[in-house]
């Protein structure tokens, strides 16, 4: 019996720095979990790369993987609408299709097929918004100017002002630029007391972060918070002492010392290298395949599509590098915990230390509040 | 009003920083497509490998910053005459759209390469100590790096304008593109000539790929990314023209900074808009000659 | 086998030229699980016909050819999220619109040529890619437009998931392009294409209105450029603002370049290489496709003037000399 | 004829455009001081000899000896340094250089300066500045003889120099050459499409008919003899 | 009746330097009328300016009585105008019968055509290759023009402005290139052209120029220096001085 599972994300273009996070995480989980099935069941992935945001390529390489390898489960995504795109196909088709990144709140709706492992941007937003109430009077937001950018920017100042903070600004960035310093420098010119930031990671964060730091903000007492996405692990080294102080919110850290993540973290460092940080997306896709490999042990390698999205349903994870997790049996979106992180020095290295769990097993709050009629 | 004028100094100022960011890396296009009329779609991929170089030294060989970037100059130099005479040499002749094709597939073949050795994710930049932190003047802080870079280039234009267009350098490399046998025929010795210039093109990309390494980051995806960028900086300087180039990426640091600075709803229009009105206006560029 | 126009041309079809609609035929029946990527590809090869109508034929060298691909490809899909999903109105609509964008911005900097042209279209389909961003309410922006359904052909025909119809659509499409683009090599404005792209000062002497002769031929590709984007909507029922990327002209350019530019046949050879090279390529090393692609087209160059088909004309010259 | 005055010499010479061969079997000997006028009709290979002398071509068979060595692997450039000069058919002036530039980038220390270019074309001088292509056919003409002068040649190769200049203007270079050969030791290989002009002014004549040599004499004995001349000249 | 052509205090300058100064000339309708003058004196010049493809700093330009110096090429070419150039100005990968048809097309119209094959137009390649004939170029009709000898490409350069029917055609040295033995063959074609088409032709081969023309004008640093029959011209000493030199004519 083998079942297959057919991952998609990108290996090459300007993300593929993500997709190389989500292939790590699959990879490491196929590698220490792969032989604990029942006897006789097999699996077999099959990774294919969508080349970036590109919807038809992705549609395209989900039917073939469909049509042609005949696969079981499909996974990966690194990118909204691509998965937009493939989750009218897994409902005609019904194949199983568990979302290891991409973040748009309204995928899981597309399909009954589409459950998601990963997070929405208004779960960590949301709450970061009402945290930054307390502490902040002013804000300042930027954010990149594309769709996750401006549900995180929705979502913040939602959280912001229903908590009674008023925003002082708010600018979207361009998602090709290099140079942040104008933007930095508006905010600068603001004197809030906090810049609220989202930006897609990886180079992106490192500027945006370099321009904070070369225009002396922290030295004018403007506080840096945004989402986990901003000092995403895989990428904070890069970013220098800048970052220390920087509070963001963020379902993982792997700097998070539950034993579970401990042991996640030592693995990965353990295959990839020593300076290698597993990031959000990495344990994500961990916790994908996690809950591919619950499905086929549960049906013993029988797989059947609807008795399959029964068992995503009503999956729990107590013990994922994040801490607890589970799927909503209603939206098939995911429910876990939402830490309050701050970045400091550890053992000398920069570091997303855990301070408090901000919101414990939350869902998306997007989907309460646009609730389908 | 007090506002406004220290607004105005740190727009200048980071405009002027960007721009010169974009002239480092461009000015090195502007010889090899400008001058050789190559279209060299791959400069990128010289950058990218500057930019590679500079950092490897730095973190492997423990080389200090400034001898790092010369080591990427002339280690791309050097590496780009042998790309030369084996591969681009053979196409000065073919038309342009074979140019490009060449030159794509070299950028996918180096994407591919960076990636493989240097993995996915960009690089990180340790500059120096002492081009870090904020040099204060005038009542207000500047970044050093970024002055440190603003020097660099305006003293490389004026090198570059004393050593290339006034001297028979230049004459020589445009007669050799417009009849290389007639140049051949004054006693050009054209080969060498354009291997000589394509590697001062490479190291000239090399050289802004490190020293911009700070400010745009050094991933495989590099060459790709930031063509349009080049180009445009080309385009708008004017084709065979070094100072060109330099107003151009001047113009458009400073404008583009500006309008994200003070409409940051039109910050990545802007560029386009830019463009297209300069290329309508004057369609061989703001330097360029007309033909 | 080059397919240049003229006064003395034979404008007869030869009997080779049926060669690639028996293989796509017999594509159909041999490989049923690859029919989406020969819709892909077939619907590719429309963009580039459109591509070398203007490169080839007229020589007008452009980066931003996928504006109006993109154009099309976003009105298809407008269209049928607001208004219908009939699939021959969407296909009117994105032909219709993409042209018109293309008559507005051909009439605007076709007075250019050379590397400002290049940059002017570059700059356009930069533009647009932007405003498509921007314009969420109406596009999608980077979330992509989706959540439409196509209805089926003529009322009979609905679109399958192993993408049977959308094969053999795509196919009498691209069929019908075929036919349009040939008559029009051959033509006497496919003629006086050539001479602009020949010598444009004596076209001027002749007395031939030049401008406008681009200008048309530059509206009759981007509308058929448009029609390829609305036929990649209705296959896969998306659309992402990648079809609006300046990657995507790269890449078109790629493909015809290696093909085989000014030959009609070009434009088929090219994106069915690249496409499947690049598929098979995908599949086997999906992090380092990129270098074999690089290479194939770097050997190509370094080979042969002409692309791919000019390698053959080459190959056949050879035997011919030989015997 | 002695060998040591002796400046080129074709032996059996057969060249060609790539595979192609135009001319076959050439044989001529050029002293130095010594002037040689080529004619044909259209399309007998003129430009083609001169073009494989200074090394344009595929040489398929013979010998070039330029001062007694031999050309066949020095390459163009090393021709022109070692005093070859060229005025192709065509003019090939360098569009995207001005007309001063277009001089300079030929300069080679010798009698010949930009000074005495301008002074033998003054009209050169009043568009110094102006680019290649912004100038007269004609100017474009006295261009490109400037312009091989300014590499100081010993041997001149020149082909239909005098296309479209001013009869005024061709008596004037006529008569610089007339000089140049006499005073400055120069050596010119002339085609010309008026066989009396060229034969005029030069020793030596050669007629060519598709790439063969049919006549080789004294310039002299062909002018006094025009049925001759035109009976040689039209045979195809 | 009015001129073919006719200029009226025509200038035209780049800069500061002046390359037409105030030409008023006359092409009477039928002429075959010559234009000499020293290199650089502005002959070039003055056509484009006739053609359109230069707009004059000052003065105006009449075609048949109509004043043309707003209209583009176009509408000259439209109104009878044609020219050849100086340096070959054709179609240099297209064949040789392409080259004049496409004229011949742009004239009749057909060029913007669409949907039938241009080789059906039988009208446009028969005239062409019927043209081609009397040029003597009908063996290399279905060569490629850049394969063809210089002098042959000078024939077509003429074929090529004949294709358009022209009323007032403009030879800017057409012989240029062309050995002397062969110059006659241009001859040939120029004295066959129908009568009542007019002709100016730039040369500075005086045998074809005194052989030719009915009258001459001499152009000098942009302005007319002297206009008269060919014996008045030849018996000049000033044009002597300036251009003609001591050759006998
Ligand atoms: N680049 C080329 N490639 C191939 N064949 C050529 C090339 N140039 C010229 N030929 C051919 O070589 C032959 C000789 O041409 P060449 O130009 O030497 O003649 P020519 O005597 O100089 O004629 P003209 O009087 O027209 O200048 C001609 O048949 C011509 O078609
Ligand atoms: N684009 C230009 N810019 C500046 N000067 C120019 C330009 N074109 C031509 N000239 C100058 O104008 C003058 C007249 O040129 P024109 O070509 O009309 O001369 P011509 O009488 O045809 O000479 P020739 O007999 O040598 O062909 C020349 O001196 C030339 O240098
Ligand atoms: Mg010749
Ligand atoms: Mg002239």
């Amino acid at each position: 019996q083998t079942v297959k599972i057919g991952i998609i994300t990108t290996y090459s273009g300007p993300t593929a720095g993500q997709g190389d996070q989500l292939d790590k995480g699959f990879k490491l989980y196929l590698k220490l979990n792969g032989n604990k099935l029942p006897p006789g069941v097999k699996v077999e992935p099959i990774f294919r790369d969508d080349t970036g945001a590109n919807p038809d390529a992705a549609k395209r390489i989900a039917q073939e993987l469909i049509v042609r390898d005949k696969v079981q489960f499909l996974t990966g995504v690194v990118w909204t609408p691509n998965a937009a795109a493939i989750a009218p196909l897994t409902a005609e088709a019904k194949v199983p299709f568990v979302i290891a990144n991409a973040a748009g709140w309204n995928i899981p709706r597309m399909s009954k097929y589409v459950a998601r492992v990963s997070h929405t941007l208004p779960q960590s937003a949301y709450p970061l918004g009402k945290w930054a109430a307390k502490k902040f009077k002013r804000v300042y937001t930027v954010v990149s100017d594309f769709a996750p950018g401006q549900e995180a920017e929705d979502a913040f100042i939602k959280g912001f002002k229903e908590s009674g903070g008023e925003i002082v600004g708010s600018a979207r960035v361009p998602l090709a630029t290099t140079d942040f310093i104008p933007y930095m420098q508006r905010v600068k010119d603001a004197k809030p007391d906090a810049i609220f930031a989202f930006n897609p990671g990886g180079k992106q964060a490192t500027a945006q972060m370099k321009a904070y730091a070369d225009l002396g903000l922290k030295k004018a007492g403007i506080k840096y918070i945004g989402t986990g996405d901003i000092t995403a692990d895989e990428e904070l080294q890069n970013m220098g002492d800048a970052a220390l102080g920087v509070i963001t919110v963020h379902h993982y850290s792997a700097a998070g010392d539950r034993p579970a993540n401990k042991a996640f973290v030592a693995a990965y460092k353990k295959e990839y290298g020593e300076k290698m940080n597993p990031g959000y997306m990495a344990a994500v896709a961990w916790d994908a395949m996690d809950l591919i490999f619950h499905c086929i042990r549960e049906e013993k390698g029988k797989m059947d599509p609807d008795k399959t999205m029964e068992i995503i349903r009503n999956y729990k994870n107590p013990d994922s590098p994040r801490g607890p997790i589970q799927i909503d049996p209603e939206t098939r979106d995911i429910v876990q915990n939402e830490y309050l992180r701050e970045v400091r020095k550890v053992d000398g290295k920069l570091a997303n230390v855990e301070l408090e769990v901000i919101e414990t097993q939350y869902k998306d709050p997007w989907k309460e509040f646009n609730k389908p009629k | 009003m007090q506002d406004f004028l220290s607004s105005l100094v740190m727009v200048a100022f980071h405009g002027l920083a960007y721009g010169m960011i974009l002239y480092l890396i461009s000015v090195g296009l502007s010889v090899t497509m400008g001058l050789m009329g190559f279209v060299n779609l791959a400069h990128g991929v010289f950058a990218m490998a500057g930019g590679y170089m500079m950092l490897s030294a730095m973190s492997r060989l423990d080389v200090p910053f400034p001898l790092a970037i010369v080591i990427a100059f002339c280690a791309v130099a050097l590496a780009s005459m042998v790309l030369e005479r084996f591969l681009y040499s053979r196409l000065y002749s073919a038309g342009e759209l074979e140019q490009v094709l060449f030159t794509i597939g070299l950028i996918f073949m180096s994407v591919a390469v960076a990636r493989l050795v240097y993995g996915p994710l960009p690089q990180p930049v340790h500059i120096p100590g002492y081009l870090k932190g904020q040099l204060h003047f005038l009542g207000r802080d500047f970044p050093t790096y970024r002055v440190f870079l603003i020097v660099f280039s305006v003293s490389l234009v004026a090198l570059l304008w004393f050593g290339v267009e006034r001297t028979r350098w230049g004459a020589m490399v445009r007669a050799t593109v417009d009849y290389r046998a007639m140049a051949q025929s004054v006693g050009i010795n054209t080969s060498r000539l354009f291997t000589l210039t394509f590697a001062l093109g490479s190291g000239l990309a090399a050289l802004g790929g490190a020293l911009g390494a700070e400010i745009i980051a050094v991933e495989p995806t590099y060459p790709f990314e930031h063509l349009v960028f080049f180009l445009i900086v080309v385009a708008v300087g004017g084709l065979g023209s070094l100072r060109g180039p330099f107003v151009a990426a001047l113009l458009i640091g400073v404008a583009d900074t500006a309008c994200k600075y003070w409409i940051p709803e039109f910050g990545a229009f802007f560029i386009y808009i830019a463009t297209i009105a300069v290329l309508l206006l004057r369609p061989e560029g703001l330097f360029g000659k007309a033909t | 086998m080059t397919h240049a126009g003229g006064y003395i041309a034979d404008a007869r079809i030869r009997a080779a030229e049926w060669l690639p609609w028996v293989f796509a035929a017999l594509c159909y029946f041999a490989a049923p699980s690859y029919l989406t990527l020969g819709s892909y590809i077939l619907t590719m090869i429309i963009f580039a016909l459109s591509l070398d109508l203007i490169l080839g034929y007229g020589g007008i060298i452009t980066l931003g050819h996928s504006a109006y691909f993109g154009t099309g490809a976003y009105v298809a899909g407008i269209l049928a999220l607001r208004l219908t999903g009939e699939p021959l109105l969407g296909l009117l609509a994105g032909t219709l619109g993409a042209g018109l964008l293309g008559l507005f911005t051909g009439l605007v900097i076709l007075r250019t040529r050379g590397l400002a042209l290049l940059m002017l279209t570059l700059a356009i389909t930069s533009l647009c890619y932007e405003v498509a961003n921007r314009a969420t309410r109406l596009t999608g922006g980077a979330d992509g437009l989706g959540g439409f359904s196509i209805r089926p052909i003529l009322g009979l025909f609905s679109f399958d998931m192993f993408g049977k119809t959308a094969y053999l659509y795509c196919l009498v499409i691209l069929f019908a392009s075929w036919w349009l683009v040939r008559r029009l090599v051959y033509s006497p404005f496919g003629a006086s294409l050539t001479g602009v792209r020949e010598n444009n000062v004596r076209m001027h002497a002749i007395g031939a209105p030049v401008y406008q002769r681009r200008v048309v031929a530059y509206t009759i590709s981007a509308a058929l450029a448009g029609l390829a984007g609305a036929l990649l909507t209705q296959t896969t029922q998306f659309v992402g603002l990648n079809v609006l990327g300046f990657e995507l002209s790269g890449e078109l350019i790629v493909m015809l370049v290696l093909g085989g530019v000014g030959r009609i046949y070009g434009a088929f050879v090219g994106p069915l290489v690249y496409l499947v090279a690049q598929d098979y390529l995908a599949k086997r090393f999906p992090e380092y496709w990129y270098f074999g692609i690089g290479a194939m087209l770097v050997l190509v160059v370094m080979f042969a003037r002409g692309g791919i088909l000019g390698i053959i004309d080459a190959g056949i010259a050879r035997l011919r000399r030989g015997s | 004829m002695s060998a040591m005055s002796e400046l080129l010499r074709l032996t059996g010479v057969c060249a060609g455009y790539g595979p192609t061969v135009v001319l076959e079997d050439i044989e001529f000997a050029l002293a130095e001081r010594g002037s040689l006028a080529v004619l044909g009709r259209n399309g007998v290979g003129k430009t083609t000899l001169l073009a494989t002398i200074m090394g344009h071509t595929t040489l398929h068979g013979g010998a070039i000896e330029f001062r007694g060595k031999s050309l066949a692997r020095v390459p163009v450039y090393e021709r022109s340094k070692l005093g070859m000069g060229f005025v192709p058919q065509g003019r090939w002036i360098f569009p995207s250089l001005t007309v001063e530039e277009n001089l300079t980038v030929a300069e080679r220390p010798g009698p010949w300066t930009l000074r005495r270019v301008y002074d033998l074309f003054p009209r050169l001088a009043e568009r110094r500045s102006n680019m290649g292509n912004q100038i007269s056919g004609g100017e474009q003409q006295m261009l490109a003889i400037g312009r091989a002068l300014m590499g100081n040649p010993a041997l001149l190769l020149m082909d239909e120099p005098l296309e479209g200049l001013a009869p005024i203007i061709v008596d004037a270079i006529l008569a610089v050459m007339q000089r140049l050969i006499r005073e400055e030791s120069l050596t010119v290989v002339l085609v010309e499409q008026s066989a009396r002009l060229a034969l005029e002014v030069t020793e030596q004549a050669m007629v060519l008919s598709r790439g063969q040599v049919v006549y080789a004499g004294p310039s002299a004995g062909l002018l006094a003899d025009p049925e001759r001349l035109s009976a040689l000249i039209v045979a195809q | 009746m009015p001129a073919a052509l006719e200029t009226r205090r025509l200038c035209k300058s780049f800069g500061a330097l002046m390359v037409a100064d105030q030409i008023s000339f006359r092409l009477e309708s039928g002429a075959r009328h010559a234009l000499i003058g020293p290199n650089g004196a502005g002959k070039t010049t003055f056509v484009n300016m006739l053609t359109g493809r230069f707009s004059p700093t000052s003065g105006a330009i009449l075609l048949g009585g109509e004043d043309v110096t707003a209209l583009g090429q176009l509408a000259r070419v439209k109104r009878g105008l044609a020219r050849t150039f100086q340096i070959n100005t054709l179609f240099r990968n297209v064949s040789v019968v392409d080259n004049v048809a496409f004229a011949v097309a742009e004239r009749e119209g057909v060029a913007r055509r669409m949907f039938r094959p241009a080789g059906s137009y039988h009208a446009v390649v028969d005239e062409s290759m019927a043209l081609l004939d009397t040029l003597g170029l009908a063996q290399d009709a279905r060569a490629v023009v850049a394969g063809l000898p210089y002098g042959k490409q000078r024939l077509v350069e003429i074929a090529v402005a004949l294709g358009l029917r022209p009323r007032v055609l403009l030879l800017d040295e057409p012989a240029a290139g062309v050995p002397t033995s062969e110059s006659h063959r241009i001859l040939d074609v120029l004295d066959a052209l129908p009568k009542d088409m007019s002709i100016l032709i730039i040369e500075h081969d005086m045998d074809l120029v005194f052989r030719f023309a009915q009258r001459i004008t001499v152009l000098a640093q942009g302005a007319v220096f002297l206009e008269g029959t060919p014996a008045e011209i030849a018996a000049d000493k000033r044009v002597r001085e300036v251009y003609l030199g001591e050759r006998h004519v």
